[in-house]
């Protein structure tokens, strides 16, 4: 490798890295919002993916393909938990009801010794790379694609548009609304672990209020009229800091006005146009 | 033909810029890096922080430069106190500034998660804030300047049961920050050792206001004295708390490095008055040097210098000195260099363990608030 | 110890519901998660810091003035944020979104322009000297927190209950597009609801300010969750509810920390929360009609 | 009664003590044309959205098709053959009008999660099957621009997709709330017609509607409402010569229709 491409690699490996695990993470967000519903819980279920992958690699020694699988049902159990009595209520109480997981599960993190405390887990080796997680980003979008242009992705649709007139063409409104929860969950524990195994270490903090509003705001930056959305507004918040470095001072300053502008006008996000429009075509 | 012509008469002329360029590689800054936060909720220590690199750099510029001529310069790059934006800011140092060491990261957190970078790209990075276990036991291109709390915290604990005869303490520390937890473990080592007994070990958050609970229930079990690790923040909360709920004047805080801060006093006001912390370096100190810096600090920022900003004004001095020693800006050099540095600041005597980490505590020093002032209590 | 610990629990309820009640209000009436209320919180105290600090206002005067200056800047951001919006009928996610960023900008504006350092009004601005009875002890700002969430709380009561501009509250608060029917000016109404908050939100800020003695731009954000916790324990839009449980929550985290482990008292907040999720969706004295169909 | 598709007993729902619907027991026979009247605030939205699941009543039964349905939601009624449409018309606006009736084929096209990820054979024939079934029901409705975004129709044409969302779910009984609502007397009668076949193509039709005209031409029975009661019921001309039913009118535009229209006879 030349030794300019060898330092720009280095330079921007972890970047690199936080433009696919914050895609996953989008899309995570993207999952639950796609079916009209609002989860602010995806940092906690990214927390509980990487504390699992990190203590099964730390402690157990467990092999990595494992641990990614163990880092999905972990955290979609704990979607179940949440999920099963608060799906039945409007939006805002399952987004209230995420909160809560999120604040309680920080909780247990700070005060349990097993997972460090305040000080986290560090020394995790690093087995995520390029491959493992740009692979599980694209494995993702063909699947986001492939089931929003079918009847799943037109019921899903549908309950976004009007959840009562899709429950009366017989959406079973309850499966799709917790097999969505579970999936999103599934997803952010799988970034929440591919991150912990490229940042070495992970402390209890980095999954709080302000993580999970960061992954809404991607996915609504993007716009959530198809799974490109989500990810292109990943990329764009990921590389902003970057990007708005020199600003200093006011660098979260424009990331706010960036956001407030972006809703008020273009509601439908930076990627407005829809996948599979099954009639538009001739 | 004519883009020949125009090049033939661009030779001289590039000739003599080239030269130019030469003469002016030797007075080429030296530019080191700088990983500190600046903007975001705990921005504070990174611009002391800052303040202190800064005002020691016009110091270093003004007496030559290092290197023989050549002027130093720092890269700082901001990590919000976020530990994915201090690995970038380490990588993007590394990898495209090229820089041959870097200074900070502010917190150990973000230490935990640049330090293994630099380290394994072998580039020296000096902590100047970063108190927490195992920050150099992360690699050997790991260093730091500042005292850990596991070589105050002891000073602290044992002057005060020599001097007010403490016997019984109750023990308060945030647990969800890596800082004061990691203070608070060295705490309970320090107590363990000097046979002092611990009734009871309170919680509480970095952003809690109220402490009244916990303090109410250690004021039940009359302690001597209560043993505090927490930021600026939580700690003038706790002393404030402490005073509303009538304590006697006699059961004094002790702090950790956390409380070391001019801000307790002017937050807590009188309630400050009595508490204990050990410092590498404090505002008050009469050494000429450590005043001189004081009133530099105040001309040039408008405002009292803190420990953070003392212990950065001194590293930058040692890392000048050990590029200086190492005889080119290149990090293995340096690194070699920076462990032999011996160097006298407004800290007292400094130089590295074996470890990397200070091995001098002679500078520490146990000082009282006392009316919006620190006073030296040992 | 008990009875200090009850009283400390009482306190500290009466600033959660001090703080929910403009939030309560906000978020029931105007069905919006507007997560600018935290800035609110701030901007109060921070406006009544430098009336006192920097222009020798006294405490008094300071406190309202700030508390309307606040509560006209929450009237300028719903009508610049949250009106286009509604106009358009976006969808709730947009609202809470918008105010996302907002929050994001304006916490981060206050803190590039004065800083993150924790600051506090001047000693003399109020007499914290501690009064004690029978070996509990309060302060008079404690007194004066409880004494004006139970005077707050009161005084929108009557203000819901008993005037026409409460009837056209409430009317807004069970359906905007009824309410334009029945003849009430919903854009006016809108506004002063927000007025109403923003103001409730800032005196809050100023009263624990006043008593914690720890104002800095991002205190606004630590409060919410609570707040969170609060409203949906109380009950969506209902203020009583937030009364009574911001008390709840106080005295249990006082007890928790007191008797149990201080290491669990804020977990205390939101194992209520999802337990209210879980059993009781309305709020503890909430009516049915949770469930929009 | 044993053969009827729809059964209300003594269906009451109380909101805060008021009772919006108050003990209405009325059937509806298989392959009929039902119309439910009243005046406004009569409880007619309400009794449609108890029968289709979108709250729950407080006292009484409602039997679908041979099995009692109370506590069923919506979902499994629909699933069970239960359509209907809305006052306000709730299209998916960002689909197309094909997507829409897609989407209302929901409960009986194939094709699970994994047959989609995979895309199997199935899913493939399955897709395909629904379209030409969906361009089918479009032109008996009367679409032909099936690849318009449904929110850029015209309002007639949204009714009609409505109906046609509904039609696609296969449904044995169709709840059609005002579906003239709006409508100029051109559309109107096109929807007449359009319901005629309907009911020819074997749909039960259940709807609530303020057009005399429309429902008297259209029923072949009438229930009728008044403050959550039901007042009468039976074919177009006994109900409008029942004097309760003129009573309950009074004074409305309506209420001269009815009277002129018992004077006519």
């Amino acid at each position: 490798m030349p030794a300019f491409l060898d330092d720009f690699l280095f330079s921007y490996q972890s970047l690199i890295y936080a433009l696919g695990i914050n895609g996953l993470l989008a899309l995570s967000m993207y999952v639950v919002l796609a079916i009209g519903q609002l989860s602010l819980g995806q940092a906690a279920f990214m927390g509980l993916g990487a504390y699992t992958s990190a203590l099964l690699t730390l402690k157990l020694g467990t092999p990595f393909a494992l641990v990614l699988l163990a880092s999905m049902a972990v955290p979609a159990l704990a979607a179940l938990i949440i999920g099963v009595p608060t799906l039945r209520l409007s939006g805002v109480y399952l987004a209230l009801a995420t909160i809560g997981l999120g604040e309680v599960l920080r909780i247990a993190f700070v005060n349990s010794e097993l997972t460090g405390g305040a000080l986290g887990l560090s020394g995790i080796p690093e087995k995520a790379g390029y491959a493992i997680i740009f692979g599980a980003l694209l494995l993702a979008l063909i699947a986001f694609v492939l089931v929003s242009r079918s009847r799943l992705g037109r019921a899903m649709e549908a309950m976004r548009e009007d959840e009562v007139a899709a429950g009366m063409l017989g959406v079973h409104l309850p499966r799709y609304r917790i097999s969505a929860l579970v999936v999103s969950a599934m997803l952010a524990g799988l970034a929440g672990a591919l991150n912990a195994h490229v940042s070495s270490f992970i402390s209890p903090n980095d999954y709080g209020f302000d993580a999970a509003v960061t992954i809404l705001s991607y996915a609504l930056l993007g716009g959530i009229g198809s799974p490109f959305g989500p990810v292109v507004g990943a990329i764009i918040l990921t590389l902003l800091p970057e990007v708005l470095r020199p600003l200093h001072d006011f660098r979260l300053v424009f990331n706010g006005l960036i956001i407030v502008i972006a809703v008020l006008f273009m509601p439908h996000g930076l990627v407005p146009w829809r996948i599979g429009r099954t009639g538009a075509r001739p | 033909m004519l883009k020949k012509l125009t090049a033939l008469a661009a030779l001289p002329l590039a000739a003599s810029l080239w030269s130019a360029a030469a003469l002016a590689q030797s007075k080429e800054p030296v530019t080191i890096g700088a990983i500190e936060i600046l903007t975001g909720p705990n921005n504070k220590y990174g611009i002391a922080i800052k303040n202190g690199f800064d005002l020691a750099l016009e110091s270093v510029n003004k007496n030559g430069g290092v290197l023989g001529g050549r002027p130093l310069a720092i890269t700082y790059e901001d990590s919000a106190g976020n530990k994915d934006q201090a690995i970038n800011a380490a990588r993007q140092l590394i990898g495209r500034s090229k820089v041959p060491l870097i200074l900070g990261p502010t917190l150990s957190n973000e230490m935990f998660a640049a330090g293994p970078v630099a380290n394994e790209r072998k580039i020296p990075i000096v902590g100047t804030s970063t108190t927490a276990n195992g920050i150099t036991a992360i690699g050997p291109y790991v260093f730091r300047t500042s005292l850990p709390e596991a070589d105050v915290v002891p000073v602290t604990l044992k002057t005060a049961q020599q001097k007010l005869g403490i016997k019984k303490v109750a023990v308060m520390y945030g647990n969800d920050d890596a800082f004061t937890k990691s203070a608070y473990d060295v705490m309970k080592a320090a107590l363990e050792k000097l046979g002092i007994e611990t009734l009871t070990t309170e919680t509480f958050g970095g952003k809690d206001t109220d402490f009244s609970a916990q303090l109410t229930k250690i004021k039940g079990l009359n302690p001597d004295a209560i043993v505090v690790s927490a930021l600026v923040e939580a700690g003038s909360g706790i002393l404030l708390g402490k005073k509303a709920l009538g304590f006697p004047e006699k059961v004094r805080v002790i702090g950790g490095n956390g409380l070391n801060a001019p801000k307790v006093m002017e937050i807590a006001g009188d309630a400050a008055n009595g508490t204990l912390v050990g410092s590498p370096w404090f505002i008050g100190k009469a050494d000429p040097a450590s005043q001189k810096f004081v009133e530099a600090y105040k001309a040039k920022y408008n405002m009292d210098p803190d420990q953070f900003a003392a212990q950065a004004y001194d590293t930058l001095f040692i890392v000048a000195a050990a590029i200086n020693a190492a005889g080119a800006a290149e990090p293995e050099k340096i690194k070699d260099a920076l462990g032999k540095v011996k160097y006298t600041g407004v800290m007292g005597p400094f130089s590295f363990t074996e470890n990397r980490d200070p091995a001098e505590t002679s500078g520490v020093v146990v000082i009282e608030m006392r009316d919006g002032g620190f006073k030296q209590f040992n | 110890m008990l009875a200090q610990q009850l009283v400390n629990g009482i306190i500290s309820g009466a600033t959660y519901a001090l703080f929910a009640l403009g939030f309560t209000l906000m978020f029931g009436v105007l069905n919006v998660i507007n997560l600018t209320y935290g800035v609110y919180f701030s901007t109060g105290a921070l406006i009544a810091l430098y009336a006192t600090r920097n222009f020798a206002f006294p405490i008094l005067l300071a406190l309202p003035l700030a508390a309307v200056a606040t509560g006209l800047i929450a009237v300028v951001i719903d009508g610049l944020l949250l009106t286009p919006l509604r106009r358009k009928k976006a969808p709730e996610l947009a609202s809470l979104m918008v105010t996302l960023g907002a929050t994001l900008l304006l916490y981060s504006l206050m803190t590039a322009f004065i800083g993150t350092d924790i600051q506090r009004f001047p000693p003399a601005a109020i007499d914290s000297s501690a009064i004690e009875i029978g070996g509990v002890r309060v302060s008079r700002s404690q007194i004066l927190i409880v004494g004006t969430a139970f005077a707050m709380v009161a005084l929108l009561l009557a203000l819901m209950r008993g005037t026409r501009l409460g009837l056209a509250i409430r009317a807004l608060a069970e359906n905007p597009d009824a309410a334009r029917l029945m003849g009430v000016d919903v854009t006016l109404v809108t506004f002063f609801v927000s007025f109403v908050s923003g103001t409730l939100g800032a005196a809050a800020g100023i009263l624990i300010g006043l008593n914690y003695n720890a104002i800095q731009p991002y205190m606004g954000e630590v409060m919410m969750l609570k707040g969170f916790a609060v409203i949906i324990i109380g009950g969506l839009g209902d203020i009583r509810g937030a009364l009574i449980a911001g008390l709840i929550l106080g005295l249990l985290e006082g007890l928790t920390a007191g008797y149990v482990a201080s290491s669990l008292k804020d977990a205390v907040g939101f194992l209520l929360l999802v337990l209210t999720l879980w059993f009781r969706p309305v709020g503890l004295f909430g009516r049915a009609a949770v469930k929009r169909a | 009664m044993n053969g009827a598709i729809l059964t209300l007993e003594n269906l009451t729902v109380r909101f805060g003590g008021l009772a919006a619907v108050d003990g209405v027991s009325f059937h509806v026979e298989p392959q009929t044309v039902h119309g439910l009247i009243g005046p406004n605030g009569a409880g007619k939205t309400t009794a449609f959205n108890l029968i289709s699941g979108l709250g729950h009543q407080s006292d009484g039964h409602i039997r679908f098709d041979g099995e009692t349905i109370d506590k069923w939601p919506s979902w499994q009624r629909a699933q069970r053959g239960l359509a209907r449409t809305f006052q306000n018309i709730r299209m998916f606006g960002e689909m197309t009008v094909l997507e829409n009736v897609l989407a209302g084929m929901h409960a009986h096209v194939g094709g699970g999660i994994g047959a989609t990820l995979l895309r199997l054979k199935s899913f493939g024939a399955a897709e395909a099957a629904a379209i030409a079934k969906a361009r089918e029901i479009l032109a008996f409705v009367g679409l032909a621009n099936i690849s318009t975004r449904a929110g850029n129709l015209p309002y007639g044409d949204q009714r009609r997709l409505e109906i046609a969302r509904a039609l696609a779910s296969d449904p044995k009984l169709m709840l059609l709330d005002e579906p003239a609502a709006g409508m100029n007397p051109s559309e109107t009668s096109g929807l007449i017609d359009l319901l005629l076949r309907l009911k020819a193509r074997g749909v039960t039709l259940l709807l609530v509607e303020h057009d005399m005209h429309f429902i008297m031409h259209l029923c072949d029975r009438i229930t009728v409402l008044n403050f959550g009661r039901k007042i009468a019921e039976g074919t177009p001309i006994e109900v409008r010569s029942d004097a309760k039913v003129i009573e309950a009118y009074l004074g409305t535009k309506v209420a001269e229709r009815l009277e002129a229209g018992a004077r006519v006879r």
